[in-house]
C-alpha cells in the first residue's frame, strides 16, 4: 500500500493460535489526533489487537503501518520508541516505587544501558514530571508508594506514564475500569485533553464512557469489524445490536 | 538531586552502614584474629563478591542465576594459570619427562604447553582474563537466554545446566585443567611469595579494598536510572519493554556485571589460599552462594557481606563442633530465611535497629530534607503546568 | 567391518538399542513425577532426588526384612507400593507446611526445597550410615534373558522398563481418564475459576504434589535394581530429572516421555562412540543449545497469553 | 565423629584394656617414661607438647560422599592411638585426638590442615583419602612444616619430606598384578574402565605400558566414567564387542556398585569375564553385594582374611572395638599403620621435632603389621607384598597370590 495520511493503517492483519483466527483480515485506519474507542463482546479480538500492534503478540499475516513504518518486524521496544504507547487492561505500574519515579522511569531518555547509568535527574525530567504529575491529579502524591495508591489513581499513574512518553498514537484498554462515577468523569476529561496533539485507541465497555470521548467507533466481533462509525451510527446498527443482545 | 558521592555511599543510612562494615574488615578483624583465622575471613571475604553478585543479579534483577560458581571458578582458574606457570620453571620441575610444564600435564602425558596456557605467563595478560573471560562466557549465555526471554526458574535450570558441563569437561580434561585435584602448589607471584604471614596480610588487605570496590561500584549502578529499571523489570517486565525499553540488553549488563565481580572473588581466592579446584564450579557451591546472600538481605549489598560472614563463620563452628549438626543447620536455614526472613539480616536491622532514637531522628532528618525537595520543585511544577 | 562380523555387529546393535531404551525408562520414571510437580503445577522441587531416595531405603529396609523372614522372592512388588505410600505421605506433609506458602515465589520454592534436601540427606546419614547399601534382590530380577546365545537381556533393565510403562499408563489415566486428574488439569488452567466451580483448589495442590513425591518414589525403589543407594544418591539425579522435563516443554507429559526417549538415545549411542564423560558433556550441551533456541522445549504448545 | 560414636568409643577403650596389655607392638623399644624425656628436649619447635600429653590430628571426611570411605581410616587410627596410649603412650605422653572434618570438600581439608598445624600446633596428622584431598593440604604441610601420614593406595608421582605414605604407590599395586593375571590366565587382550580423575587414569597409564611392553598384550579399549555416573549399558556393549581376556577396573564410589550390577545383569558374571581391579575392597563389597562380585579378583596388599597372627588379633580388637559387623579394607589396615610408625619415627629421634622425626623414619622395619611385615623406604613410601584375592559371594577375598616385597618406586622408569 502507498504512503497514507493516516497515524495508522491495519490491513488484512490475521493471527491464529493453533487454527482459532483470533483476528481475522481485520483492516482499521485511525486518523491523527483522532480518539477511536473499539467496543465488542468478550473474547471479539480487541485486547489481541492492540496486541499486535504494540508489538506483544507476533501477526500471522497482514500489515501495520504506523506514520507509514512497518511495525510487524519489530521489536516491542522498537514500536515504543517510534511512538506507540500502551496501557494494559489491569494497571501495570512499579508497586515499590514511589509515584515520582514510575514516572522519571518513563522519561525517554537515558534508554540504552549506558545511557541509564549516566542519566541524570535535571531540572527539565522534574518539570516534565511535576507537569504529567499534575495532569493526572498525583502531584500530591509524588513521594507516595505506588502500591498504596486506589485501583483509579494507579489507572492514572499508568495513562501518565505514558504521556511522559510523549506518545503519537496511545492505546488504552478499559482505562476506567474499576473507577468510581467521579473519578469517570475526571478519566473522560483527561482523555479529551489529551488527544488535542495525539490520537488515542480506547477499548471500553462502558457506554456512557464511550459516548462521552468517542470520535468514532469501531466494533470488533469474532476478530472482525462488524460496523464503524460514529456512536449514534453503531448504536442503531442490526448485527450490533443483534451480537450484544440476540442468541 | 543526587550527587555521585550520594549515589556512592548511599546517603546518610549508607555510610553509616559502610563505615561499619569497614571497621569491622579493616580494623577490628585484623586486631582481633591471629593470622590463620584471618586468612579463614579473607578467604570468606572472597565469597562475597558473589553474594554481592547474587543481590544485583537476583534481589534487585529477579535473575535467580544457579551458575554463579562457573564465574568464581573462571576468575580463580586464570589466576591459578599464571600461578603455577610461575611454579613450574625447568629447575623446580626438572624431575619431570618435560620440565617447564605444570605437573599434572607431565603426568598426563603432554609434552608441550597447550596454547591457551602460553599467554598466562604475562600477569597483565591474566589480570586482564580475569575481567573479560568470564565476562565474554556470561555475555554469550545471557544473550541467548535474555534475547529469547528465558527467565526466572529457565534460567536458573539452565544455568545450573551449564555449570554441571564445565565442571565435567574441567575434571575430564585433567591434562589441561589439572582436573578433579584442580591446580595446586601455588608459591609465588612475581617471585613474591604469597604464603607468607606478611603476604597473607597484604592480600586480606588487597582484598577487602577491591570489595569495597565492588561494593561503590554495585551501589552506583543501582542508585541510577539503571538500578529503578532494574527494580521495575523484576517486577513488571512487560511494562519496561512497553515504555522503550530493551529489557534484555539490561539483563545481559546485569549478568556481565555479576559475572565480573564473581571472578574478582575467585581470583582473589586463588591467590589467598592457594589452589583452585572445580569443587567450586559445580552446582553445589553455586547454590550455597545463594544463601549466603539471603542471610544478609537478597536487597542489601551491605547485607550480603555480613550474610557470607555469619554462614561461613557458623560452619567453620560447626563443623568443628557437630559436623551432623552442621547439614541439618544449612538446610533449616535455607528453609527459614525463604519462609520467615525474606530480606534476611538487613530486613531485620530495617524492622528493628531503626527503631533507635538517635539513628531515626538521624535518617529522619535526610528523609525530610528529600520530601521538602520534591515539595519546592512541586511548586515549580505548578507553575510550569499552568504555563502550558 | 572393522573386524567384526555380521551377526557380532547385528547383536551389539540389538543390545545397544535395549541399553538406549532402558537408559530411557529411568529418565522416564526420574521426570514423571517431577513432570507433575513442575509442569502442572510450577513449583522447583530441588527434593525431588530425595523422595528417590526413600523409596530407595524403603526397598532397602524391606529386603532387609525379607531376608532375615525368607520372602525375598515376594517383597519387591510390596516395596514398591509401600515406597510409594511413604513417599506420598511425606509429599503431602511437606506441601502442608512447605510449599504451599510459597507458591507465589517460585525461585524462593527452589531455594527452599534445596535447603529441605540438605536436612533430608542428613536424616538419611544419621539413621542409615554413611555407607552406600544395596537391596537383596530376588532371584527373578537377577541375570540376564537370552534369545540367542549371543545376546543377553538384562532382566531388571526389562522390569524398570515396564514398571515406568505402568507408571506412565498410571499418571495418563490419573491425569485424563480420572475426577482427580480432571480437577488438578482444571486448577492449573484457571485456579480461580476451578475454586468458584467447588474444587477445593488447595487439596488438589497437595495431592498433586504429594503424588509427585509418590512417583519419585517408585522411582527410587526400582533404581536399586540398578545402584546402590546412599545419603546423596538424589543429588545424582536431579539435574538430569530437570533437564528432561524441561527439554520436554515443562506442561506437557508427552513431551516428558518424548524428551526422556530422544536425551536416552542420544546419550547412549554418544558413550558408545565416544568417551562415557565427553558423552554426557555432548548430550547436555545439545540439550542447552536446543533450549537455547526453543527455550518453550520441544512440545510447548502455541498458547494465547 | 558424632557423639553417639565417641561414647562407644570411650567404653570399648576400657574392655580394651586387658587383651592390650599382653601386646607390645612396637619392637624394642618398649614403653617410655616422660621423665626421661623432658618436654623442652623433645619439643623444640612450640607443638602442642606438655610432660603429660600430646596432641596429633585426625582429618578426614566424616561428611559428603567421601564419607562411606573415610569412615574406616578414622575407626583404625583411633584404634591404634587407644592402642599405644594403653602402652603408655609416645614418650611417656599420652595422645590426645583433635579431629576435624573435611567434609568431602578439597578446600576445607587445606583449611582444616591450617588449624591444625597452625592453631592447635599438633605433633602429625593422620588423615586425607583423596589424592585431591592430599594436593589441597600438601602446600599447608610443606609450609608449617607438619607431619602427614597418608593412608590410601595412590597414583604416585609425589614425594615430599612432610609426607609418610602407608598405602601403595601405583606400580606396587599394578605391576605384579599385571603380571599374575597374565601368567595364570593366558590374557593377552585387556581392557581398562576407570572412573575419571587422576588415580584411574594413571593407574591405565601404568598398566597400559606395562601390559604393552613388558607383558607382549594388547589394550582393546580405555574407558572413563565420569565420578557418580550410573549408566553403564553403552559401556557394557562395547565390552562385549571387544571381548577382552581381562578386565582391568579402578571405578570408584557410587558407580562401582552400578557397574557389578550392571555387568552381572548383562551376563558378564565371573564365569564368563575375568576381571581384575584396582577398586574394590572389603569396604566397597558391602554397597556392592557380594553376589555380583563372587569370582572377580581384586589387587591390594592386605584383605580382611589373610592368616596371620598379627592380622588375627588386629581384626579382633578392631571388632571389638567398632562392632561385629565392622569389615576391614586395604587404606583401613593402612590407615592404621600410621599412628604405629609415628610413634616409631618419635621414639628413634627422641624427640617430636618434625625435622628429627622424619629423618628417624627411614629404614624401620614395622614386623606386627596386620598385613606382615612392611619397611620404610627413603623415599617415604613402604615396601610391602601385593596379593591377588579372589571374592566370594559372603563378602571375602581368598588369598590366591602373594608377591615378594616389593620396593615402592613412585616415579616409575619407563613408565611416565
Amino acid at each position: 500500500m502507498s504512503n497514507t495520511d493516516f497515524i495508522l493503517a491495519i490491513e488484512d492483519l490475521t493471527v491464529s493460535f493453533d487454527g482459532f483466527k483470533a483476528v481475522d483480515k481485520l483492516n482499521l485506519y485511525v486518523d491523527k489526533n483522532e480518539l477511536r474507542v473499539v467496543i465488542g463482546p468478550n473474547g471479539a479480538g480487541k485486547t489481541t489487537v492492540l496486541d499486535l500492534i504494540c508489538g506483544k503478540t507476533k501477526s500471522t499475516s497482514g500489515s501495520i503501518k504506523f506514520k507509514n513504518k512497518e511495525l510487524t518486524k519489530l521489536a516491542e521496544h522498537e514500536i515504543v520508541r517510534a511512538g506507540v504507547g500502551r496501557k494494559f487492561q489491569t494497571p501495570s505500574i512499579y508497586e515499590n516505587l514511589t509515584v515520582y519515579q514510575n514516572l522519571e522511569v518513563s522519561y525517554p531518555r537515558g534508554r540504552s544501558v549506558w545511557g541509564s547509568l549516566l542519566f541524570k535527574r535535571s531540572d527539565d525530567v522534574m518539570a516534565r514530571v511535576y507537569k504529567v504529575a499534575e495532569e493526572i491529579l498525583l502531584k500530591d502524591l509524588l513521594d507516595m508508594e505506588a502500591a498504596l495508591l486506589s485501583h483509579g489513581q494507579k489507572q492514572w499513574l499508568e495513562i501518565g506514564m505514558l504521556l511522559m512518553q510523549e506518545p503519537e498514537l496511545l492505546m488504552l484498554d478499559e482505562p476506567v475500569a474499576g473507577m468510581s462515577a467521579k473519578e469517570r468523569d475526571q478519566t473522560a476529561e483527561l482523555l479529551n485533553r489529551i488527544c488535542q496533539n495525539r490520537s488515542v485507541i480506547v477499548i471500553e465497555h462502558d457506554m456512557e464512557f464511550v459516548k462521552k470521548i468517542a470520535h468514532k467507533v469501531t466494533v470488533l466481533h469474532q476478530g472482525k469489524i462488524l460496523a464503524e462509525g460514529s456512536m449514534d451510527k453503531v448504536q442503531a446498527d442490526e448485527k450490533v445490536i443483534e451480537v450484544y443482545l440476540g442468541h | 538531586m543526587k550527587t555521585l558521592s550520594d549515589k556512592l555511599l548511599g546517603g546518610k543510612q549508607g555510610v553509616l552502614g559502610l563505615a561499619l562494615l569497614a571497621l569491622l574488615i579493616m580494623v577490628i578483624l585484623p586486631l582481633g584474629l591471629d593470622i590463620f583465622r584471618l586468612n579463614l575471613v579473607g578467604k570468606y571475604l572472597t565469597y562475597a563478591f558473589v553474594a554481592l553478585s547474587l543481590v544485583l543479579l537476583w534481589g534487585n534483577g529477579g535473575i535467580l542465576s544457579l551458575g554463579q560458581g562457573m564465574f568464581f571458578g573462571l576468575g580463580g582458574y586464570c589466576m591459578a594459570m599464571f600461578l603455577k606457570l610461575e611454579a613450574s620453571d625447568p629447575i623446580s620441575t626438572k624431575i619431570q619427562t618435560t620440565p617447564g610444564i605444570p605437573d599434572f600435564m607431565d603426568w598426563n602425558q603432554l609434552t608441550a604447553l597447550p596454547w591457551f596456557w602460553e599467554p598466562f605467563k604475562s600477569l597483565p595478560f591474566t589480570i586482564l582474563a580475569i575481567l573479560i573471560v568470564p565476562t565474554i562466557f556470561a555475555y554469550i549465555i545471557g544473550f541467548a537466554m535474555f534475547k529469547r526471554r528465558v527467565g526466572g526458574v529457565y534460567f536458573a535450570i539452565i544455568t545450573q545446566a551449564i555449570a554441571l558441563i564445565l565442571s565435567i569437561l574441567i575434571v575430564g580434561q585433567q591434562g589441561y585443567t589439572g582436573g578433579v585435584n584442580g591446580i595446586t602448589d601455588l608459591k609465588t607471584m612475581l617471585g613474591w611469595d604469597i604464603r607468607t604471614d606478611s603476604a597473607k596480610y597484604i592480600l586480606y588487605y588487597v582484598n577487602a579494598l577491591l570489595l569495597f570496590g565492588c561494593i561503590f561500584l554495585s551501589r552506583y549502578i543501582l542508585t541510577s536510572k539503571f538500578g529503578m529499571l532494574l527494580l521495575a523489570m523484576r517486577d513488571k517486565e512487560e511494562r519496561v519493554r512497553f515504555s522503550g525499553y530493551d529489557v534484555s540488553d539490561f539483563k545481559i549488563f546485569t549478568f556481565c556485571v555479576a559475572a565480573m565481580i564473581s571472578a574478582i572473588g575467585g581470583a582473589m581466592f586463588t591467590l589467598q589460599v592457594g589452589f583452585m579446584s572445580p569443587s567450586f564450579v559445580g552446582i553445589v557451591p553455586s547454590i550455597e552462594m545463594v544463601i549466603f546472600a539471603a542471610v544478609g538481605g537478597r536487597m542489601s549489598l551491605i547485607g550480603a557481606v555480613y550474610g557470607t560472614l555469619l554462614v561461613n563463620y557458623g560452619k567453620t563452628v560447626f563443623s568443628e563442633t557437630y559436623p551432623e549438626l552442621w547439614l541439618f543447620l544449612m538446610g533449616g536455614l535455607f528453609i527459614a530465611v525463604v519462609m520467615f526472613f525474606p530480606d534476611g539480616l538487613a530486613g531485620i536491622y530495617q524492622k528493628h535497629a531503626r527503631k533507635i532514637p538517635f539513628l531515626k531522628r538521624w535518617v529522619a532528618e535526610e528523609k525530610q530534607k528529600q520530601t521538602d525537595a520534591h515539595a519546592s520543585h512541586g511548586k515549580v511544577g505548578t507553575k510550569l503546568g499552568a504555563e502550558a | 567391518m572393522f573386524g567384526y562380523s555380521m551377526a557380532e555387529i547385528g547383536n551389539i546393535m540389538v543390545m545397544q538399542g535395549f541399553a538406549g531404551l532402558s537408559m530411557f525408562s529411568v529418565l522416564l520414571l526420574m521426570a514423571l513425577g517431577l513432570a507433575i510437580i513442575f509442569g502442572q503445577m510450577g513449583v522447583i522441587n530441588m527434593a525431588h532426588g530425595e523422595f528417590m531416595t526413600i523409596g530407595a531405603y524403603t526397598t532397602v529396609m524391606l529386603s532387609k526384612l525379607a531376608v532375615a523372614y525368607g520372602f525375598v522372592n515376594y517383597y519387591f512388588i510390596f516395596a514398591i507400593i509401600v515406597a510409594f505410600v511413604l513417599a506420598f505421605a511425606i509429599g503431602y506433609l511437606v506441601e502442608f507446611t512447605l510449599i504451599r506458602h510459597l507458591y507465589k515465589r517460585p525461585l524462593d520454592t527452589l531455594l527452599a526445597t534445596w535447603g529441605l534436601s540438605l536436612v533430608m540427606q542428613q536424616i538419611f546419614r544419621s539413621s542409615f550410615g554413611a555407607k552406600e547399601v544395596s537391596a537383596e534382590l530376588p532371584e527373578w530380577l537377577l541375570g540376564s534373558f537370552q534369545p540367542t546365545p549371543d545376546i543377553d537381556i538384562p532382566i531388571n533393565g526389562v522390569f524398570v522398563m515396564g514398571l515406568a510403562a505402568v507408571v506412565t499408563f498410571g499418571v495418563f489415566l490419573f491425569m485424563f481418564r480420572s475426577q482427580w486428574g480432571l480437577r488438578v488439569r482444571a486448577t492449573v488452567q484457571n485456579r480461580v475459576m476451578a475454586g468458584a466451580v467447588g474444587i477445593n483448589t488447595k487439596k488438589v495442590d497437595r495431592v498433586t504434589f504429594a503424588l509427585g513425591c509418590g512417583i519419585a518414589g517408585v522411582a527410587g525403589a526400582a533404581f536399586t535394581t540398578i545402584a546402590s543407594t546412599g545419603p546423596t544418591t538424589g543429588t545424582l539425579y536431579i539435574v538430569d530429572s530437570f533437564m528432561v522435563v524441561v527439554f520436554g516443554g515443562a506442561a506437557s507429559l508427552f513431551g516428558t516421555i518424548a524428551s526422556a526417549f530422544g536425551i536416552a538415545q542420544a546419550q547412549s549411542i554418544l558413550q558408545f562412540f565416544m568417551t562415557s564423560s565427553m558423552g554426557k558433556v555432548a548430550t547436555l550441551l545439545t540439550i542447552v543449545g536446543i533450549l537455547m533456541m526453543r527455550p518453550e522445549g520441544l512440545f510447548a504448545s502455541k498458547v494465547r497469553k | 565423629m558424632s557423639t553417639n560414636d565417641r561414647r562407644r568409643f570411650m567404653t570399648k577403650v576400657g574392655a580394651l584394656t586387658g587383651a592390650l596389655l599382653a601386646v607390645s607392638m612396637v619392637s624394642g623399644m618398649g614403653s617410655a617414661f616422660a621423665e626421661d624425656f623432658p618436654t623442652a628436649k623433645v619439643n623444640t619447635t612450640k607443638l602442642a607438647v606438655t610432660d603429660k600429653t600430646v596432641k596429633v590430628g585426625i582429618l578426614h571426611s566424616a561428611t559428603g560422599t567421601m564419607a562411606i570411605s573415610e569412615t574406616g581410616s578414622i575407626q583404625a587410627e583411633k584404634l591404634a592411638i587407644a592402642q599405644i596410649n594403653e602402652m603408655g603412650g609416645v614418650l611417656g605422653r599420652k595422645i590426645e585426638i583433635i579431629q576435624e572434618d573435611g567434609a568431602s570438600d578439597w578446600p576445607t581439608f587445606a583449611e582444616k590442615s591450617k588449624k591444625l598445624l597452625e592453631n592447635d600446633k599438633v605433633a602429625a596428622v593422620f588423615g586425607c583419602w583423596t589424592s585431591a584431598s592430599r594436593k589441597a593440604a600438601l602446600p599447608v604441610f610443606e609450609k608449617d612444616n607438619g607431619l602427614l601420614f597418608y593412608p590410601t593406595f595412590y597414583e604416585g608421582l609425589e614425594q615430599s619430606k612432610n609426607v609418610f605414605y602407608t598405602g601403595q604407590e601405583a606400580t606396587q599395586q599394578i605391576l605384579a598384578g599385571l603380571d599374575w593375571i597374565a601368567k595364570e590366565k593366558k590374557a593377552k587382550t585387556f581392557y581398562l574402565i576407570g572412573s575419571d580423575y587422576i588415580w584411574p587414569r594413571t593407574s591405565m597409564k601404568i598398566a597400559r605400558k606395562h601390559i604393552e611392553q613388558h607383558l607382549g598384550g594388547k589394550v582393546v579399549g580405555e574407558e572413563y566414567i565420569a565420578l557418580g555416573d550410573t549408566q553403564f549399558g553403552s559401556v557394557i556393549n562395547k565390552i562385549k564387542l571387544k571381548k577382552p581376556d581381562v578386565i582391568y577396573a579402578a571405578v570408584v564410589g557410587g558407580s562401582n556398585v552400578a557397574w557389578f550390577k550392571q555387568l552381572n545383569a548383562a551376563g558378564l558374571n565371573s564365569s564368563k569375564q575375568t576381571m581384575l581391579t584396582i577398586s574394590v575392597t572389603e569396604d566397597e563389597v558391602l554397597g556392592i553385594g557380594g553376589e555380583n562380585l563372587a569370582g572377580f579378583y581384586s589387587a591390594m596388599k592386605y584383605f580382611q582374611s589373610l592368616k596371620n597372627p598379627n592380622n588375627e588379633k588386629f581384626v579382633a580388637d578392631f571388632k571389638k572395638m567398632w562392632g561385629p559387623k565392622a569389615v576391614i579394607g586395604d587404606v583401613t589396615q593402612a590407615a592404621y599403620l600410621g599412628p604405629w610408625l609415628w610413634k616409631a619415627a618419635v621414639e628413634r629421634a627422641g624427640s617430636f621435632d618434625v625435622d628429627k622425626a622424619v629423618v628417624a623414619l627411614p629404614g624401620y622395619e614395622l614386623k606386627t603389621a596386620p598385613e606382615g611385615y612392611v619397611k620404610v623406604d627413603p623415599n617415604h613410601h613402604l615396601w610391602s607384598k601385593l596379593r591377588i584375592g579372589k571374592w566370594r559371594a559372603d563378602g571375602q577375598a581368598d588369598v590366591v597370590y602373594e608377591s615378594e616385597l616389593i620396593k615402592p618406586d613412585p616415579f616409575p622408569k619407563g613408565y611416565q
